[in-house]
């Protein structure tokens, strides 16, 4: 008797769980396209992701109606990554932005079984039919901010905090290294590695660690760098945020800090499939923006860069907005002495974007 | 001198208790009045557990009631505490990793435990030497022995004021023989100082001296109470005690002993210069020589804790010599394993079968083929069916009583887990049975069938190494006997030419300061 | 037999019961969901829906919790020893890690059943060597185990990283710290979709091991083992031979996940394949109280709620944390059901 | 100057660490083992920070943070005392259950920032040489800290409290025949645990890094649990593994800022590797120091 109303119950669950299904399915049938985004960390990460975020809510908004946005976030750099993908073209979406590096991969894999979607890879160097990556020069703000470094220092010795020598980081200490030295040609850069992208005890800890060794400007490449950016102040040393304007928690000390503008990007991306005008656009392919386009900038100066450094960046940045100056531009030699760019020569973004050396000054493993 | 004009401080009246169909006590009358000691006498399992537990609260009563100075009470330990009786259990209620001190401030009520911690010390000192108990009070538990944990239960008893009835709990097994004088002198002692005392036990003989009243216990009815008035009689006792039909069977030791011929019998161990280390290293006993034959057993006496765990685990291969040698048959296993040992044919009935034998879970078949029984393969798998109609055909498992062999071993009592391992040792007729306290906690019935068991074994050329507290039963089973004090092995002794004095004079040898 | 019949008897009672207090987890998510503003059932339908209602979902399902299942029973071998091996997390990266190597060494130049099986192996031996070191620790020097797997987790971690970003690193990715890409011939052979053997070799690894523990003669001195230790030792089980033997299975059944996980699913070796597998794949094992049977539906389950967690996510848009959430209270709701009582 | 750098860096990142191997060992003294510590130090560190950014006040944030881990652990006990379910099951979904909550309440607060504690230098003793400045040039939690161990220590062994305390984690019987409640004893012990171990998460927020981010606990609550051992169960002794522990953590980043050119991977391991070392020594004088109730969890494996 009893196994009969078990039956019962279990038949009664199995009709309404149909009935919700079809009447779910029905409701992803609106009109309106999908536009997927998967982020590698959290939405709120203060750096990143948050900048791909807000981005993503830009998008949401210029289009209104006229799409559905969905979002995922802690995506491991996986095949986990291929299968929220799909997941999200079975809700229906057909744009998709994966957004780290990592993911490209993945997106390849993603992309390949299904040919009607767009995907616009952040950072990758591989495409695919229905694949297009984009990316931002950040390593040209970041030379900029390493001028104000350069000018700031007292010591020479400038500090770098990151988590992994990767490519895209060891760029962006090499540009920031190019660009103190272009003012200052004796500094060095010291960097440490926490194996994390925002672990704020583990920063704390490679802040005191720099200050101990006499150093006095710390850039980072940090998601949320709230906490270097706090006690930098509270130590008295100048700091290069990263990711966002942070200059109210070092009043004294803020220099300023690369930052990315995707908001235009992500629009005219999106704008370019919904049209079904992505092949052969400049999407289609690697396309690259830089200060010219306002992917990246600076953040505002902070009090702590004088007016004459504030000419001389200002300077350098228009020289690259207008194509006249190539912060990579040969011969840069890495810190064996060996000839990495030649002499007048202006790399590919595949050769910049692949970056596994560090430029003479720099102090750090590269692996 | 029995309580006569006053009151009982505890009654019983009717009382009853039931495990489902099982009847553990039933109509169980009892008085407990001040200076008095009352002994509670049966079999292991008549129910004297059970019976102790309803007076303590463990247990609630299915039946009858409890009266505390005349009135109706519902028990339980905070109100036995209450009500001032205190238990000594038989397996301590103490914390190992705490001291003497620390176990008892922690027994004490509240109120009583408020008071400054020199002065519950000064009163631990004061109790101990009143009633001659010697306990140190900074020791750990866990280097004690079994008689000094029972003094340190027996001191957290008296060191609650309210106390006026004590219960024993078979208090007398875990005593070697002289300690067993020095703890009936105690309970004389606290019988003056106006206690009751329930003692609950098997070994009558060893109560009948001090005890007023001795109650039988029998199948969980109380089947006679004698006054010392009325004048005990051993005999009578026991053989209400076991029932007529066991009490009339008398072990023929003798008749054993002569089956074996030293001349002839071959060497089954052999240890020379042998040393023994415990836990932490240091030595316990040094300079072993000892030759066993077959056929042969050896007594070895001591009190617990002197040696014995290790010197058995040692010859099992459980422990390391410090050094010296063990020849096995004339081969040299000096540090072999433990399984060469039993292939060797050496087996071995651990003194707490509980902790070294039983695994949770498991049914007493499977226990069996552990170190026991053979076990059949059937392809990569295990026979178990072949494993069960084998162990029922066995007479062995059935005269020692082994309960049926699909229950699971942990749910057993502590005497039928005792004889399960006993057959699980003799099984497959070991060459050498190490036998540590094999009839300890169990009756008078099922002793002699495990001394039979032995003498049985020892007929067939089986040697035996028998370890034991209890004077008699090393007296009657061993061809020789030996004992261990002092950090060393004295002896040998052949039985019959010397004397238990003697030998708990020895026994004593290695704590004279105590 | 009667045992069976109380088994089955008492079945849907106790299922029942469990599935009830699941539910009341359910619920309470549920109000959480409407806290925040999101409609609990169409969440819920679209959850069950876009797993269980597509081929694509339930092949998703059977993906996932093909790694927890050989972890979760990997667990249950050394529980059933005695040791707590809270390490498939390292265990499951140093096989993938040594299948990964193997596989690269190997390439194309092998038939693909003898490089597929070589593969394996490596990814065995690399979970052995990974939970044997732990073993040793517990033999040698009585360091308690779960502690120096737990720790060798976070070293793992850091070995693979180094790895990954030196000798491993796949030169055609443009220095991204990642392997290449294992052969095809490598590639564990699909089966539905993209489900590929591997489900079906960890389903019968589980019913092998459950076998062997429940029938061989070496399963059960294992058995004797972690029920009493002393009485192993008593009736002469080589016990610390048995528990390095039983960790030593243990870790290769973690490794050997992170060999399938490299060969069916990844393809390649990332700083962060297969993070949390370990854990969870404990979890699986300790919710089902180290049996390996019990522990196939746990493990089940928790894969579901992997891949029903996406959906949540994306039709909810709430953080992933809210995954996080729910799967925590499920796993309470099946936890709070305790350790059933044994009928004395 | 190194080595003063050093004691610093152990003191400030082992801070945390040490408070919650001092809630561990109350928890594992009667009994109870809880994987989750990760989980309450979540907890405290985003409740402490979510109250130090609404209300200003620190001092204010230290109770609340506490309450809120008691609250964390209150749910292991429940799970695993009155429910008996699987410690190390329960503890590990603690932990994920304690990281998922502070992760979706706590994303409204990664970008706002606190003023927090900072550290206070007491006079005179800070300016003792090599030590001084580590130990006396601190945050008042990390003052706390100071306060915590000895009086845990006190309560543990000197109190009868302490001992029925302990004895639940020994022998649960023999504390229930003496008329006390080992139940009682048990919830209390993992409450209070959890509660040390979110003050040592608020110490993490609201006075070393002023910040709040998801994860940021970093697996120093399951460290924290491993180190337990490396104390021998006794609070007094705590200090040495979490010390280490923050000390290793500084040195990697030393190693780096003096140029040392190996591998960050390898540094990293440093503090678990060390860790491991100090298990490897106190394991091998074999001293039976754990409760025998927290042995019978590692015992009760099926």
């Amino acid at each position: 008797m009893r196994t009969t109303k078990i039956k019962k119950v279990i038949a009664a669950l199995l009709a309404s769980a149909a009935a919700l299904t079809t009447g779910c399915s029905s409701s992803t049938k609106s009109g309106s396209v999908g536009v997927g985004f998967i982020f590698v960390g959290t939405k709120d990460d203060y750096g990143y992701n948050q900048a791909a975020y807000e981005a993503s809510v830009a998008v949401e908004e210029h289009f209104g109606d006229q799409i559905r946005v969905f979002r995922s976030e802690n995506i491991p750099e996986t095949s986990e990554a291929t299968r929220v993908l799909e997941q999200m073209i079975q809700q229906g979406a057909t744009i998709l932005f994966p957004t780290s590096y990592g993911h490209l991969d993945p997106a390849l894999d993603a992309a390949k079984d299904n040919p009607d979607c767009v995907f616009f890879h952040q950072g990758g160097l591989k495409t695919s039919e229905n694949l297009g990556t984009y990316f931002g020069t950040i390593w040209e703000s970041f030379y900029l901010a390493g001028i104000s470094a350069g000018a700031a220092t007292e010591s020479n010795k400038l500090g770098f905090i990151t988590s992994f020598a990767i490519p895209q980081v060891m760029l962006n200490i090499n540009a920031f290294t190019l660009g103190a030295k272009s003012v200052n040609p004796d500094v060095t850069t010291t960097v440490i590695f926490t194996g994390d992208w925002s672990d704020p005890a583990l920063q704390t800890d490679a802040v005191n660690s720099l200050a101990d060794g006499g150093i006095d400007v710390i850039a980072t490449h940090q998601d949320s760098t709230k906490t270097i950016v706090e006690l930098c102040e509270s130590k008295g040393i100048y700091v290069c945020g990263c990711h966002a304007d942070a200059s109210e928690l070092a009043p004294t000390k803020w220099l300023t800090a690369p930052i990315w503008n995707w908001s235009e990007l992500f629009i005219d991306m999106t704008q370019t499939a919904l049209d079904g005008k992505f092949k052969g656009s400049i999407y289609d392919g690697k396309y690259r923006g830089g200060l010219k386009e306002g992917v990246v900038d600076i953040a505002p100066y902070g009090s702590a860069v004088s007016e004459d450094v504030r000419a001389q960046i200002d300077a350098v940045k228009q020289q690259m907005i207008d194509g006249t100056f190539f912060a990579f531009e040969g011969e840069i030699k890495d810190r064996d002495g060996n000839v990495r760019i030649e002499a007048g020569v202006r790399p590919t973004v595949d050769e910049l974007e692949t970056c596994d050396w560090f430029v003479e000054g720099v102090i750090g493993s590269t692996d | 001198m029995s309580g006569s004009a006053t009151a009982p401080i505890l009654e019983t009246r009717d009382l009853t208790k039931k495990f489902g169909n099982f009847t553990a006590n039933s109509g169980i009358n009892l008085k407990l009045y001040r200076s008095s000691i009352h002994a509670v006498c049966g079999e292991n399992g008549a129910g004297k557990s059970t019976m102790m537990k309803m007076l303590y609260g463990i247990y609630t009563p299915t039946g009858g009631e409890i009266l505390i100075d005349g009135t109706s009470t519902k028990m339980t330990p905070q109100k036995a505490i209450q009500s001032g009786i205190g238990m000594v259990f038989q397996d301590f209620r103490l914390i190992p990793a705490f001291t003497a001190f620390e176990n008892i401030l922690m027994a004490l009520p509240k109120d009583e435990a408020r008071g400054r911690r020199k002065d519950i010390r000064k009163k631990i000192i004061e109790i101990s030497q009143r009633y001659n108990i010697p306990v140190d009070p900074d020791q750990y538990v866990w280097e004690m022995d079994l008689g000094q944990r029972q003094r340190v239960e027996i001191v957290k008893v008296l060191m609650m004021s309210k106390t006026r009835l004590l219960i024993f709990d078979e208090p007398t097994s875990v005593l070697t023989y002289n300690e067993v004088k020095a703890f009936i002198e105690m309970l004389r002692k606290l019988r003056s100082d106006g206690y009751s005392i329930v003692l609950i036990t098997h070994k009558l003989h060893e109560v009948i001296s001090c005890a007023d009243v001795i109650s039988v216990l029998r199948h969980g009815v109380i089947t006679d109470t004698v006054t010392k008035e009325q004048g005990f009689d051993k005999n009578t006792l026991i053989a209400k005690m076991m029932g007529e039909d066991v009490a009339d069977r008398v072990m023929n030791y003798a008749e054993a002993k002569r089956s074996f011929d030293p001349e002839k019998a071959k060497d089954v161990l052999v240890l020379k210069d042998y040393c023994i280390s415990d836990d932490h290293n240091r030595c316990v006993i040094k300079d072993i020589n000892l030759t066993i034959k077959e056929g042969e057993i050896l007594g070895v006496a001591g009190i617990s804790g002197r040696g014995q765990k290790e010197f058995v685990e040692t010859l099992f291969g459980l422990r390391a010599p410090q050094s010296g040698t063990l020849e096995l048959e004339g081969a040299d296993y000096t540090h072999k394993g433990i399984h060469s040992r039993i292939d060797a044919g050496v087996a071995l009935i651990s003194e707490d079968p509980k902790r070294d034998n039983v695994v949770p879970g498991m049914s007493i078949y499977e226990h069996m083929v552990l170190a026991g029984a053979p076990i059949k393969t059937k392809g990569l798998g295990i026979d178990w069916s072949i494993i069960k109609t084998e162990l029922d055909k066995s007479t062995l498992v059935h005269t020692l009583g082994v309960p049926n062999i699909n229950r699971e071993l942990e749910t057993l009592s502590g005497g039928n887990i005792q004889r399960t391992m006993l057959a699980r040792a003799i099984l497959k007729t070991p060459k050498l049975l190490l036998a540590s306290y094999p009839s300890r906690g169990l009756d008078i019935g099922t002793v002699e069938i495990v001394h039979q068991t032995l003498l049985e074994l020892k007929k067939k050329g089986g040697a035996i190494i028998l370890i034991s507290e209890d004077l008699d039963e090393l007296f009657n089973m061993s061809d020789r006997l030996c004992v261990i004090a002092d950090n060393k092995v004295y002896g040998e002794f052949i039985p019959e030419q010397t004397t238990s004095l003697k030998i708990g004079e020895l026994m004593l040898g290695g704590h004279k300061d105590e | 037999m009667s045992k069976l019949k109380e088994y089955l008897k008492t079945l849907p009672r106790r299922l029942g019961k469990t599935a009830a207090v699941v539910g009341a987890a359910v619920v309470l998510f549920a109000v959480f969901l409407l806290c925040q503003g999101v409609n609990p059932l169409s969440v819920y339908a679209n959850m069950i829906a876009s797993t269980l209602g597509t081929s694509y979902g339930i092949g998703q399902v059977l993906i996932k919790s093909t790694p927890f299942i050989l972890i979760a029973v990997g667990t249950c071998v050394s529980a059933k020893a005695g040791l707590v091996n809270v390490g498939g997390e390292g265990q499951f990266a140093m096989g993938a890690l040594f299948s990964v190597t193997a596989a690269l060494f190997i390439g194309d130049s092998m038939p693909s059943f003898f490089g597929i099986v070589l593969m394996m192996l490596a990814g065995m031996i690399g979970g052995a060597f990974w939970s044997g070191l732990a073993g040793v620790f517990k033999v040698k020097a009585n360091m308690n185990e779960t502690l120096t797997t737990l720790i060798m987790n976070y070293i793992a971690y850091q070995i693979v990283s180094y790895f990954v970003f030196n000798q491993l690193k796949d030169p055609d990715s443009f220095n991204w710290p990642q392997t290449s890409e294992i052969s095809e011939s490598l590639q564990l052979p699909r089966i539905w979709g993209k489900v590929t053997i591997g489900i079906v070799i960890a389903l019968l690894a589980a019913v092998l091991i459950w076998l062997m523990i429940s029938k061989s003669k070496w399963g059960y001195s294992l058995r004797v083992i972690g029920g009493n230790a002393n009485a192993a030792l008593h009736a002469g089980i080589n016990v610390q031979k048995v528990q390095m033997i039983a960790m030593l299975i243990s870790g290769a059944l973690a490794g050997f996940a992170g060999a399938i996980e490299i060969s069916g699913v990844e393809e390649r070796l990332r700083q962060t394949t297969g993070v949390n597998y370990g854990y969870l794949g404990f979890l699986a094992a300790w919710m089902a109280w180290n049996n390996p049977a019990t522990a196939i539906f746990t493990a089940v389950v928790i894969g579901f709620l992997s891949v029903a967690g996406n959906v949540l996510e994306i039709s909810s848009a709430l953080p992933s944390s809210a995954i996080q959430i729910l799967m925590a209270l499920v796993l309470l709701a099946i936890l709070w059901k305790g350790k059933e009582k044994k009928s004395a | 100057m190194i080595i003063e750098s050093l004691l610093t860096g152990a003191v400030q990142s082992g801070t945390s660490v040490l408070l919650t191997v001092c809630g561990e060992t109350v928890t594992e003294r009667v009994g109870v083992i809880n994987l989750g510590t990760e989980g309450c130090m979540a907890v405290g560190a985003l409740s402490a920070y979510i109250v130090c950014a609404n209300t200003g006040s620190p001092w204010f944030a230290v109770p609340v943070a506490c309450i809120m881990g008691g609250l964390m652990a209150l749910i292991h006990a429940y799970f695993v005392i009155s429910r008996k379910a699987n410690q190390l099951a329960t503890g590990l979904t603690l932990m994920f259950l304690g990281l998922g909550l502070t992760a979706f309440f706590g994303r409204n607060y990664v970008s706002v920032s606190v003023t927090g504690f900072t550290r206070v230098k007491i006079p005179l003793l800070s300016d003792i040489p090599i030590i001084g400045d580590a130990i006396f040039n601190q945050d008042p939690i990390t003052y706390l800290s100071y306060l915590i161990c000895p009086l845990l220590c006190i309560l543990i062994y000197k109190t009868r409290f302490g001992l029925i305390l302990r004895g639940a984690g020994e022998d649960e019987n023999v504390v229930f025949a003496y008329g006390h409640d080992p139940i009682k004893m048990r919830y209390i012990g993992v409450i209070m645990g959890g509660m040390l171990s979110a003050l040592g998460g608020a110490q993490l927020s609201i006075a070393y890094t002023h910040t709040w981010i998801e994860g940021m606990t970093g697996s120093r609550g399951v460290i924290g649990v491993a180190l337990v051992c490396i104390a021998a169960w006794n609070p007094a002794k705590a200090f040495i593994g979490a010390y280490i522990f923050g000390a290793a953590q500084a040195l990697q980043m030393m190693l780096q800022q003096q140029g040392l050119e190996i591998s960050s991977f390898l540094l990293m391991m440093i503090p678990y590797v060390l860790v491991l070392i100090a298990l490897f020594i106190t394991s091998i004088r074999r001293r039976q120091t754990m409760p025998a109730e927290l042995k019978k969890v590692f015992e009760s494996v099926t």
